[in-house]
């Protein structure tokens, strides 16, 4: 696997929901090896401020087109910057990191994909390799988001064809609540057993699924996220506790730049996982 | 004749001399921050390095501290890694044969939390091959002595350097913590220990908390410092020491670009650790070795041990009248 | 009931008491930053400070250093005014006038070359009205003691204190230095000594060079390292105070905006002092006083002291089988 | 002196010269009270890289139009980032700060000015208010710069009535050598006698305008420059080794943020001035 550091030039950079900008990067190198699931460390100016890249999967990847588009939320003052930067300016790409999504082993039966928020980002990129591979799969996409304002509009989803669960955590659209429970309520209502469950989202989300997947035996792929420098490991900042084969119990820890971001519910010692920071609440302090 | 105008049409020497070890250029990848060399392989061939200092090694090993283990601060990062290392033998055997393949002064950054153990791994690595150099990492705390830090306290960081003296013939470099009140007696005491070179600094001490969470932002509470923030006080550390001891002495700490190198380089150390700076941009240590040659170009200088050193600290009044001549103003 | 929805609606109760002095915000302007008072008056009130801390005052006057004294680095500062001041004559009859018209604590920053000179300092200061408190700058050579800066010997450090202590009955704050090992033991030892508050940090030794003309940036060659940089260190070193001694702490190094302040109450510091970014924004400390407010509110806190100092350092596993139902995940 | 911080909107930016733009500003605030010879302390962007806010001078001042106008060159990483600036974006202006220029006493005889490079900048404000105050004024505009490049175009000039005297170190424009040699010949050749000298330019520049000036018992108003940190005073970084008048050889400092930046000759020290940096070589290494 091939890493590049690679000049982008930002073609497109557009608003498409509540502090949720896509950008449209010309980057022939990165995009002639990307995958789905991958993610690139970005560099969002040639300060220091802020000092550190910034990780971002692949929305969207046009090998042909030498273009990756990122959809991406802001979320503190690297994606605030980032945000301001317009079209025509460059940005600094390493990349494709990371392991991608894999098909799942039967096109016949139906996939579940399952977004949170901003999470819906790489979803985009698997389905399109989703679809390309098995163009007859029948795939249920459940997207949940705080508020109706956050979610993406229909339209972007349009190409796809997909059935759409929506719902917000006020209820604004969609199904009130949140999208694990909607997933869970449609599972007991009878939807058919997926032959995979692909999802990224907030961490509580993630572990829900997880649960969900490990109880019902079916195989799920987690994108994952944690704190990172370096993306190639070399920092080993961006740990996760996990299982060791040889020994359960043990401390243990995976990189998420190396050996994710894309997780099997069963890798990862949920329990071990800490808490620290709170939800960033930028837009009220600075 | 002929000769000096092909010495300066050539491009410059870059090579360094630290007592028993020579680099073919003065930049260092630091411990930590570079994994073992394979993971910047594809963007960096290893060849053009001046030598590759491997993430720190224990006798066994260690899963490190629970995430999150980074936080960035205003031009720095704070990393608590909690010393996560594949143990000696498995990075005998399954990371130093990939390094062997490739032509570079391997660094071997090693720690331990007794004496014994810095003991240990000088002797077990006295035997391997391929390698150039030992990096003795003092910056941990001694089990033996409630927790306190090996590197904070002369008498205790000397012992760990003629613990590893007398256990390997290997060339010594030993790295400095600037958490002390006088890095040039840490210093001295290590170079009276036997060590053959010094690098500093390691990590500054530090911490962040969220304001809304009310929780430390580290799980481990506190973590180390680097990256640009902290270079001013490393060039204020490598001084210092470099007052101390005779011994060359290695800058690490915030080296980003060409400049930053050069600071070091100027006040005297022989070389320079390039750490956070790989996180901005993974060929930034290429970048910083074409820039010193392209430096010594300009400068018209055909060798980087004419420049290493050349600091002026005495005071050049060009007003002062007997001074005007010299910069035009008669 | 209706007194609690009133409380609720009124603003957030912004003092705080630091041993004998109450502030009624914790919001101070740090010493050498802020001239004396006067030169940012058109910009902010000095009413709306919970104190002003005024450029450092020697015996006599003194003229400071040669420039150039200030050099810029990432995301900081490194200065080597050299503690040039008016001296205490001078202030008293110059400066200190301009500050009684208004109201606000005034704490005057003191400091000697000799153990006489801070005594009598303290004891002059004593009898002057219109002055809070004192804060003892100790990051200064001891002439007497090879040049040795009082603040970095326990002992030294407390001596120090004592003299002024005996001298008079202000309200006494030793601002520490970042420049030692164990910066706990030194505010142990000033504490006993009988200071009423701590802050801290002074500035963090540092250096900077000029690559082309191979000289020091600073005439002074080095300097003391202030801003956003050195926070994340000085929010350690004030966890560590906290951590060794009872009386009130101040956090001083690097606040910029209302998070950095936060993060130092948070911890336990029940004030903070603002010095470098006074330079960013004027206007800094206002900004950074109407956002602890609005924090305050945000977070339903009738009182700045019920949030001071409660980290919370426990481990939470959200994801522990037990504790699943608390986040909802049931 | 009322002092502002204020919000300003660039209208217009524009390269007028090697490494050399204009940029006009409303500021409706700051530009009310400004004054010739003053500065103003101007923050880059929010962010921390550069940290500190950059000096300066008032290039132009239009009250009635709530403009200020600021030549700068572009001479390091602060600078830089300014060139790069858009027009719409907003910077922060602290000032107006410092003194000002004096108009001389005597309006008849000729004043002459003297500009090394971007020292011209605060120059323009200053013809503003001497045409303004004394029409008829003969003014004598030496300007010299490293090369032709360097030099502003001479339209930029053309609104006032002048006599320039142009030079270059490297003869590319005008006469071959330093300003202050020009200005000497000039001298020489029968120029006569000044009411007044202003310059604005290198130190060495000013240093021997300075020496010209006491020498010929001219008076002088030199706008003299010192790395700022505040700009207001109260940091004291901004020293210049100056004479205190109750004990001329003292070691004393003037602060040119607030004692200046219009200095006389002879209140500086010019023989305690130490040299430390190099000029910088910004486009050589970064
Ligand atoms: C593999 C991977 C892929 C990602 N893909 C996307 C994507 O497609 N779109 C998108 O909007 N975001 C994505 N993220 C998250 C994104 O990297 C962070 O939102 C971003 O780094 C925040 O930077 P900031 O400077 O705006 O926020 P900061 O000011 O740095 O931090 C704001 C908050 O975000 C947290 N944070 C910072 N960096 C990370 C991180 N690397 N991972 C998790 N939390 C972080 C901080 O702790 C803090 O709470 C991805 C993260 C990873 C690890
Ligand atoms: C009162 C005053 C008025 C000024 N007016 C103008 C003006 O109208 N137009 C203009 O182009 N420049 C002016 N300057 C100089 C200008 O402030 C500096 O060129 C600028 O700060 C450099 O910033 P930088 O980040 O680009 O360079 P840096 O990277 O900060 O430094 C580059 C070089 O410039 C030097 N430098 C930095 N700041 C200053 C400073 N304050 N004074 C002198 N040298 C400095 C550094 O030491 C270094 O050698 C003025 C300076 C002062 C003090
Ligand atoms: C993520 C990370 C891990 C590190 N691990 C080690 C280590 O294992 N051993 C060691 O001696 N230093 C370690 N360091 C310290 C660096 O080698 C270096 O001394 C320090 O980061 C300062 O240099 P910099 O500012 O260039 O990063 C580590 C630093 C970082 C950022
Ligand atoms: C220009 C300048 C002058 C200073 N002068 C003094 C002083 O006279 N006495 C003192 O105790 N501290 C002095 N300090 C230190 C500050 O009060 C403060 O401790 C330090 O700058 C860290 O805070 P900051 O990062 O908010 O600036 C000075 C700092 C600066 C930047
Ligand atoms: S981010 Fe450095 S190891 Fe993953
Ligand atoms: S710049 Fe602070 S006193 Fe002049």
């Amino acid at each position: 696997m091939r890493k590049i550091q690679e000049d982008a030039w930002i073609m497109e950079h557009e608003a498409l929901a509540q502090h949720t900008y896509r950008l449209r990067l010309e980057s022939k190198k990165v995009a002639a090896v990307a995958k789905a699931g991958q993610f690139v460390m970005l560099r969002i100016n040639d300060g220091l401020d802020p000092l550190l890249r910034r990780p971002f999967s692949f929305h969207r990847i046009l090998p042909e087109q030498g273009v990756v588009e990122i959809l991406y939320r802001v979320a503190g003052r690297g994606t605030w910057r980032l945000s301001q930067s317009s079209i025509g300016t460059r940005v600094n790409l390493v990349g494709p990191l990371g392991n991608a999504f894999n098909l799942p082993d039967d096109g016949s039966s139906p996939v579940v994909l399952i977004a949170g928020g901003i999470g819906v980002a790489p979803l985009f990129a698997l389905m399109d390799r989703l679809f390309a591979n098995l163009s007859d799969l029948a795939i249920h996409l459940f997207y949940g988001a705080r508020t109706a304002a956050e979610l993406l509009p229909e339209q972007v989803l349009e190409d796809f064809k997909l059935r759409i669960y929506w719902s917000t955590d006020d209820g604004t659209a969609g199904y009130l609540g949140r999208v694990t429970d909607l997933f869970n309520e449609s599972m007991a209502e009878g939807l058919p057993r997926p032959s995979m469950v692909y999802s990224c989202g907030p961490l509580a989300m993630q572990y829900h699924v997880s649960k969900w997947a490990s109880m019902h035996g079916v195989p799920a792929q987690l994108s994952l996220e944690s704190f990172m420098a370096c993306g190639v490991g070399a920092c080993l900042g961006c740990a996760l506790p996990a299982v060791r084969a040889d020994d359960p119990a043990a401390d243990h820890y995976v990189h998420v730049c190396k050996d994710g971001p894309i997780f099997s519910p069963g890798s990862i010692q949920w329990q071990k996982i800490q808490m620290h920071r709170a939800p960033p609440q930028i837009f009220l302090f600075s | 004749m002929a000769k000096d105008s092909n010495a300066s049409s050539s491009p410059p020497d870059l090579s360094v001399q630290l007592g028993p070890l020579r680099l073919k250029n003065p930049v260092l990848t630091a411990s930590g921050t570079y994994g073992y060399g394979e993971e910047y392989a594809e963007f960096v061939a290893p060849e053009s390095l001046g030598g590759i200092v491997v993430k720190g090694i224990s006798l066994h090993p260690r899963p490190g501290n629970p995430p999150p283990r980074l936080v960035e601060t205003s031009a720095g990062l704070i990393n608590a890694i909690g010393l996560e290392n594949v143990g000696l033998e498995n990075f005998i055997k399954h990371k130093l044969p990939y390094l062997r393949t490739r032509q570079v002064p391997v660094i071997v950054n090693i720690f331990g939390s007794v004496l014994e153990e810095y003991a240990e791994l000088g002797s077990r690595l006295d035997k391997v091959d391929g390698i150039a150099a030992l990096e003795i990492n003092i910056s941990c705390p001694n089990v033996k002595q409630g927790g306190m830090v090996f590197g904070t306290e002369p008498a205790m960081a000397a012992s760990v350097v003629r613990a590893v003296r007398q256990a390997t013939s290997l060339p010594l470099i030993t790295k400095l913590t600037p958490n002390v009140g006088r890095i040039g007696d840490i210093a001295r005491a290590v170079e009276d220990a036997g060590t053959d070179i010094i690098s500093c600094i390691n990590t500054v001490a530090a911490m962040a908390v969220d304001v809304f969470s009310r929780r430390p932002k580290l799980a481990n509470i506190v973590g180390g410092l680097s990256g640009p923030a902290i270079k001013p006080i490393a060039l204020r550390c490598t001084y210092e020491v470099l007052q101390s001891v005779k011994c060359p002495v290695i800058g690490v700490g915030g080296v980003t670009n060409t400049l930053d190198a050069l600071e070091f380089l100027l006040i005297g150390a022989k070389a320079v650790q390039v750490g956070t700076a790989n996180f901005l941009s993974p060929t930034a240590v290429l970048e910083i070795i074409r820039g010193i040659e392209r430096f010594l170009e300009v400068e018209g200088l055909a060798r980087l041990e004419d420049y290493i050193g050349t600091l002026d600290i005495g005071c050049i009044f060009p007003f002062a009248e007997e001074s005007c001549e010299a910069v035009g103003l008669a």
